[in-house]
């Protein structure tokens, strides 16, 4: 939790542009002049789905991928209803687009080196604060195959260090991206990093707990079901130390409050079912 | 013709037009400021609150179902202590009545918190959600319950000097009786409905989609519903009726209108588009234009027979 | 892997698969003939029969609203002899269990249609609908009331000796003791949902869209409400329990299933589609072999905690 | 109603034409074979609109305007969402059409000549009768407009004696169709003649009391709000004196029993709002 204030809006935005990102995932660019200029890395827009069954009444949330000039793009896997109204969306098909949404990912202090950590569509919002800022760092892409690493090529040409990991070894090194993490760390211990992190849970909380372990900050975006998007319905809550009671806890809200968390902050717990 | 009149009233509270947001639906007043305009809503209703913080149900506490939401939040509120420090004085600046929905497990919490908030300034009435099980009378829902439900309005009538409105729980065989005991026990006005108590279950994965098992629907899919205990409602007592449930445009709320509410109140909408009940209030205008009327009242209560 | 068992039991009825279709949606088992193989179905429920010919409501008896039907067609039927005269002979020959649905305004038409239907042949249980308002005890419905509907399954169960299922009414506080009720008083079954008390209005001519001013909600749009009537319903007895309520695909089916129901009626959406309840019951099927089971009784209540 | 048993079926049907005629009608031509070999004059198909809103769960009823080799035609007016999204579809698109259904007219007896009598959309069954009845006769075309005034040309192509009115004025004779055909019956009263006629309902009320009045069979066909169109949810009832109680009445169902029926058996009623 990461305190940062942008007004939002309400846009209805016009597609531009889908392509496809190997066999799972989509990039989906969108007209959206209002969010494309505030928006900042970390942030997330809810969309409304046009092609989508109106008895599905909730909007969708999708990381900035990117956002230059008016556009802004959005990195998607097809996984239920939605995203695959959203994969039938052609050019010119107008969809309501609310945001930037939730806070971003703060700046990386001066004299730190970024370690970006992505699994599968997390490298979405990896991609947009890499974009960002000027000091290149490392990134480390994970996933279950080689189509689950996304815009390895792309952070390469912006002049990072990727490192890749699939779990069935199709690319990169085979294992956890956390595993090949914790070796680079070995073998970098003396850089002074901070790091950020989107993916699956199980991937965020290895990522907290070295992060815990290496005494550096990890910020952290989280993926939360949500309702409204804008923090009135109190559905996307995650549990944090509370930092006026230590050895407490109260409930934050991702959409909020976050998507980007530190590290320290969240408590880990059974209800990530 | 001119523009016609939207202004309607709710016990003491006067609003510039009948159309509200629903508890639990629109925040505290500030989360969407920079997306609506609230000076053009009628009323806000806030999210409800009780005696102490409330940390509600862990998550998943929200799914979609078909045309409508299934929610389970459990009520999670920063207390009335909290809410007067931390959200009142924002609330105050919004131009609008507001309106403190107010909860309780025992009949002495919802007292309590109506006589905390009887303190406090910029509050034009209280709502008082009776839908919450009463811990001490085995679980039984204050709003079900024709002899609780008498015991609680009264203990909260004689605490607040305010506008009390009573948000009736749909779950029942007849509303009549509950609205008519809710009248004399001294409520100004009522609302209604409440989400309807139901459960999903995940196919693949065989648990109910909610932690909390079962949950309340609202949206498009209780409307019918909705429509039914408001007419009925306001068939059984003389103070105004809010009409709530699955409003989704300008028409959904006419006709609660010719059903005869005074006012309604816009919910789950706001989640697919925050300045619905915008709409709604811009549709109401279009319609008394369209059928040449000057006031909102006349189409209040204007349903004629089969 | 072999092909799952689909046979299921309500009583002494023995179903090929556990999908029937639903009262008063599908007519008396010849008007869909040329359209629906009906010895697929495990079962069929036909039209509620009274004692006498009933007219039922003057139209407009049906209307639609999101996400569902509102009806009231008012019961209209041939009365029990001309039932049995002029369509049980056909429906004898269509080779899957015919279950009829009955209802009466006094407990006495109810044991008067029991009596006549146990002379009948070819029937294979017959289904109680006590959503109907009891004339001589003031219009309240007999499944809403506790001591009324206890009189009426007892006075229905010493009639028959066929396979008896209770459709209770979803308009109450809680199923689980009238679900209680239904089986001490010697129900072999349960089914629910029975459609919700509803109503719409036209907001251009201001008129409600049905001629009986409110209406029975079917359809998608209480599929959740039913779903967590049938949960309930199955924990408070130990008889089985038939799922009914917005089934539009297999899923809401199996959802059924899972929360313990023992079979499931298809109701509205066979005017969709009529092959729907076919569709359900493949659906079922796939779904079976897709996780691996090799019975339909291992999905029956198996839903787990959240 | 009038006994008469063809077996239905439900078939994916593709749009092969969407014609406009006039700013307020449409006719829409689907490739249907099992519906076309079956359908007979008067009866009518139960259409499964793809692209309407799925919170409509019902079928639209459409009287068959035509049936020809493979193909049926029907003839529509635009008045609400299910007939919006009619008019969206384009050749290709699959519609789900249940038919044909109801009985039909029945075929004209020797020695009889045929008058039929149309308001608006009501002359669309009224024509595939045309095309099936040998004898030709005279066709009475109603509506408020000119734009109302439906296939006029199309009943002369085959041979059909048209006189046309409208509420207006704009075409034809001004005033209603029924006080136009009560002039040609005055001119022609010793003809033998059997009338069909479609329409709103208030136009075959006075189809009706002319036929009483001139002692000649009149079939009407009726349009009433559906719920199945198969006969189970009698929804679309309309009241007839019953055949066997002189003096009583009972329900018949539009969709099963009709549409067509006698004029003599309707009751009229208030019901008719
Ligand atoms: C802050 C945030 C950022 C995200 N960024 C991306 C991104 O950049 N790229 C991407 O592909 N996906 C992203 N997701 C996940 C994405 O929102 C879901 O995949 C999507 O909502 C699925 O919708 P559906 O209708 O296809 O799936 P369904 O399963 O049919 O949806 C049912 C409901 O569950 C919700 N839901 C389903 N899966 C998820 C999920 N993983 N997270 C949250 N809600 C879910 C849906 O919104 C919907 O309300 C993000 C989620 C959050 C919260
Ligand atoms: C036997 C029969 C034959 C018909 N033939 C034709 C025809 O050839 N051409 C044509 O243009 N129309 C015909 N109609 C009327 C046509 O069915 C309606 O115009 C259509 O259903 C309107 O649907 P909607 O969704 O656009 O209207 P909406 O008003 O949005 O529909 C709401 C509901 O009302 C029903 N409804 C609305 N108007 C009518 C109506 N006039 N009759 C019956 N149900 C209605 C709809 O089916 C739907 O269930 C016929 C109706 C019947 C019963
Ligand atoms: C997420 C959510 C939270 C809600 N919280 C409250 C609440 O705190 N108190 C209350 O009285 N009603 C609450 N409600 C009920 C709504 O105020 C409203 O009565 C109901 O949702 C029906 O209206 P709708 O169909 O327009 O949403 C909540 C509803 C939702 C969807
Ligand atoms: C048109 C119509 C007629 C019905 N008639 C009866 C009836 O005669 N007896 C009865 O017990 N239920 C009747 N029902 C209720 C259904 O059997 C079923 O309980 C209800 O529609 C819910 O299921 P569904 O959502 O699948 O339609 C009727 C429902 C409809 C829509
Ligand atoms: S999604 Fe509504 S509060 Fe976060
Ligand atoms: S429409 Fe169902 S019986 Fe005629």
């Amino acid at each position: 939790m990461h305190a940062d204030v942008t007004s939002r809006t309400i846009e209805e935005a016009e597609v531009a542009l889908q392509q496809t990102l190997g066999p799972d995932y989509r990039l989906m660019t969108l007209v959206s002049p209002n969010i494309a200029r505030r928006a900042r890395p970390g942030q997330f827009v809810h969309l409304r789905l046009p092609g989508l069954d109106p008895a599905y009444l909730l909007r969708r949330p999708f990381s900035l991928h990117r956002a230059v000039g008016d556009r802004i793009t959005i990195l998607y896997k097809q996984v239920g209803v939605g995203t695959a109204a959203m994969a039938r969306l052609r050019s010119g098909d107008r969809v309501s687009v609310m945001g930037p949404l939730g806070n971003g990912f703060p700046p990386l202090p001066d004299g730190f080196h970024p370690l970006l950590i992505g699994g599968g569509y997390g490298s979405a919002p990896l991609f947009f604060l890499a974009e960002r800022t000027s000091q290149k760092g490392v990134v480390f892409l994970g996933g279950k195959g080689r189509t689950d690493l996304l815009g390895d090529s792309d952070f390469k040409a912006l002049g990072w260090d990727v490192h890749m990991a699939t779990e069935d070894g199709s690319a990169g090194c085979k294992g956890l991206v956390t595993a090949m993490l914790e070796k680079w760390l070995a073998e970098h211990s003396s850089l002074p990093t901070v790091w950020y992190a989107c993916g699956p849970d199980g991937m965020l909380r290895a990522v907290a707990l070295l992060a815990v372990e290496h005494g550096v900050q990890a910020w952290l975006s989280l993926d939360r079901r949500m309702g409204c998007g804008a923090g009135v319905c109190l559905a996307c809550v995650v549990k944090i130390q509370d930092p006026e009671k230590a050895g407490s806890w109260k409930w934050a809200r991702v959409c909020r409050d976050g998507p980007v968390f530190e590290s320290r902050q969240i408590l880990w717990e059974g209800e990530f079912a | 013709m001119s523009v016609p009149r939207l202004e309607t009233a709710i016990g003491r509270i006067r609003m510039k037009n009948p159309v509200m947001t629903a508890s639990g639906t629109f925040g505290y007043g500030t989360e969407y400021a920079d997306l609506v305009d609230f000076r053009q809503l009628g009323a806000m209703v806030v999210k409800g609150i009780s005696l102490e913080p409330w940390a509600g149900n862990p998550p998943p506490r929200l799914a979609e179902v078909r045309g409508g939401l299934l929610n389970a939040i459990g009520l999670q509120n920063p207390g009335v202590e909290g809410f007067t420090r931390d959200y009142l004085p924002a609330l105050r600046e919004l131009g609008i009545p507001v309106i403190v929905n107010i909860w309780g497990r025992t009949l002495e919490e919802y007292e309590a918190v109506a006589t905390r908030l009887e303190a406090a300034e910029g509050i034009a009435g209280l709502e008082l959600n009776v839908s919450c099980p009463n811990i001490k009378e085995g679980g039984i829902a204050f709003g079900t319950d024709p002899a609780m439900l008498e015991r609680v309005v009264r203990a909260v009538r004689k605490q607040t000097s305010r506008t009390l409105i009573v948000k009736l729980a749909p779950n029942v065989t007849r509303i009549d009786p509950l609205a008519r005991i809710a009248e004399e026990a001294g409520a100004d006005a009522l609302s209604l409905i409440n989400t309807y108590p139901a459960m999903a279950i995940d196919i693949e994965t065989r648990r109910p989609v909610l932690s909390n098992v079962t949950g309340g629907l609202s949206g498009p899919a209780i409307h019918p519903i909705a429509v039914k205990l408001v007419y009925e409602a306001v068939r059984a007592v003389q103070i105004p009726v809010i009409g709530i449930g699955g409003i989704v445009e300008a028409r959904d709320a006419i006709e609660f209108l010719i059903a005869g509410a005074r006012a309604v109140a816009v919910g789950t909408v706001n989640f697919t588009d925050p300045t619905a009940a915008l709409a709604v209030v811009a549709g109401i205008r279009d319609y008394l234009v369209r059928h040449n009327l000057s006031d909102v009242s006349e189409l209040v209560g204007s349903v004629r027979g089969p």
